[in-house]
């Protein structure tokens, strides 16, 4: 299941309910991305945020994000999968996203999650803006986040 | 007619959200709808037509510049993506 | 912080108070490994579970677990890392380990928390008997499990 | 006094948890305790000193065969580990 919300989640909850859904499971894995008071990135370092807006394409996110879930359970025995995403204003320490996977090992319940956020970070349509005190201006893709999926597609022709 | 939504830097760059747009006989492709938008607008060339990373959704899919448009195409305009 | 124990926990007040702990922290990751009811072993393939009971060996349990976090500290950034497990008897769907972790970026949570679990798995000396109606034997290992440290090794040169 | 711990398959077979044994002094390495351990109870032979998938540890660290003991060691012995 799938939400996207400005409202916080409750990660306790969430858990309790992906073990409900999970029925037989034997590894249940929890991701949670949280707004980062000093945000180092290339363009701002050592900055400190006052606020983090979270922009997003309203359709086009959800779409994208079930076509990801989609594409996890194909890839591996998942018994239960849960992505959760804020939009609007955040502030430090603040939750933005959370994803859940539950599957009969381990292996394949680590595999998804990681897969799910790598992908949601380059594919589905967010955007932050983040202000300081003094400055605001958008935040830039990571280098990094790019190279993360590259991994996926090498092992696409197991 | 063409719905046409912008995000992000490039919806402040532009001052505007979204526009809508019948689509000229000529415009097959994204890149002809950028060409098209800019000479209706200079500003949108140095906003979105010289910004080689812009990325462009038809229908709410990420395409590359020579997908082949229809009239009644919802076309986005936004920067690479930065959530999670 | 490590905890052997026959109690439940409950993953919702872990996560806040790893979330607490760990200050600035970007991503948080959660593992919890649940009994299942069917065990699809080598040994007994589609047996249904009654009971599982988890021996262990007081003082070494603690040490080997506090010897993993220390190596998964040094290997990745780590604000915080969190391992419970529980010991005694238990029943399927209960939760019989907790995994926390807690850094800046995405990658080195999840990384560390699979790292811990791989170990945990091979180093620690837990051993789990399974119950059915009918009958009652000792887990063996499983081979999986000493092949998924063996990445964690090959890497141990970077 | 060398204590020895037994846990799981291998406790259950011995039909006990640990025991305390003066160290002979012919005995230098685990594999000299386990024949020291098999010539007081030939029961031990089956159980542990033909299982080579057995693991040691000597003061809650696992070691080889060779380990040179000490004579106040805390020494252990059960199959492979299975938890998580």
């Amino acid at each position: 299941m799938i939400s996207i919300q400005t409202e916080d989640f409750d990660l306790g909850t969430e858990y309790q309910l992906l073990r409900q859904a999970a029925g037989d499971a034997g590894a249940i894995v929890t991701f949670s991305g949280l707004v980062r008071e000093i945000y180092d990135s290339e363009q701002s370092s050592g900055e400190k945020i006052a606020t983090l807006y979270l922009e997003h394409y309203p359709g086009m996110t959800e779409k994208s994000l079930q076509l990801i879930a989609d594409q996890a359970g194909r890839k591996w025995s998942l018994l239960a999968t849960r992505i959760i995403h804020r939009v609007g204003s955040l502030k430090p320490k603040d939750q933005i996203v959370y994803v859940g996977t539950a599957s009969a090992h381990r292996e394949d319940a680590f595999a998804a999650a990681q897969f799910i956020m790598d992908y949601l970070k380059t594919n589905a349509p967010f955007w932050k803006k983040q202000s300081s005190n003094t400055d605001s201006h958008w935040v830039e893709s990571r280098q990094a986040d790019s190279a993360a999926i590259e991994r996926w597609q090498e092992n696409s022709n197991d | 007619m063409l719905t046409i939504h912008y995000f992000a830097s490039i919806r402040e760059s532009l001052e505007k959200n979204q526009e809508q747009l019948e689509l000229p006989v000529s415009v097959t492709t994204i890149d002809e709808l950028i060409a098209h938008l800019v000479a209706l607008n200079p500003h949108f060339k140095t906003v979105v037509a010289n910004n080689n990373k812009l990325l462009v959704a038809v229908n709410q899919t990420v395409v590359d510049r020579s997908f082949a448009l229809s009239k009644n195409d919802e076309v986005a305009f936004f920067p690479p993506m930065t959530g999670g």
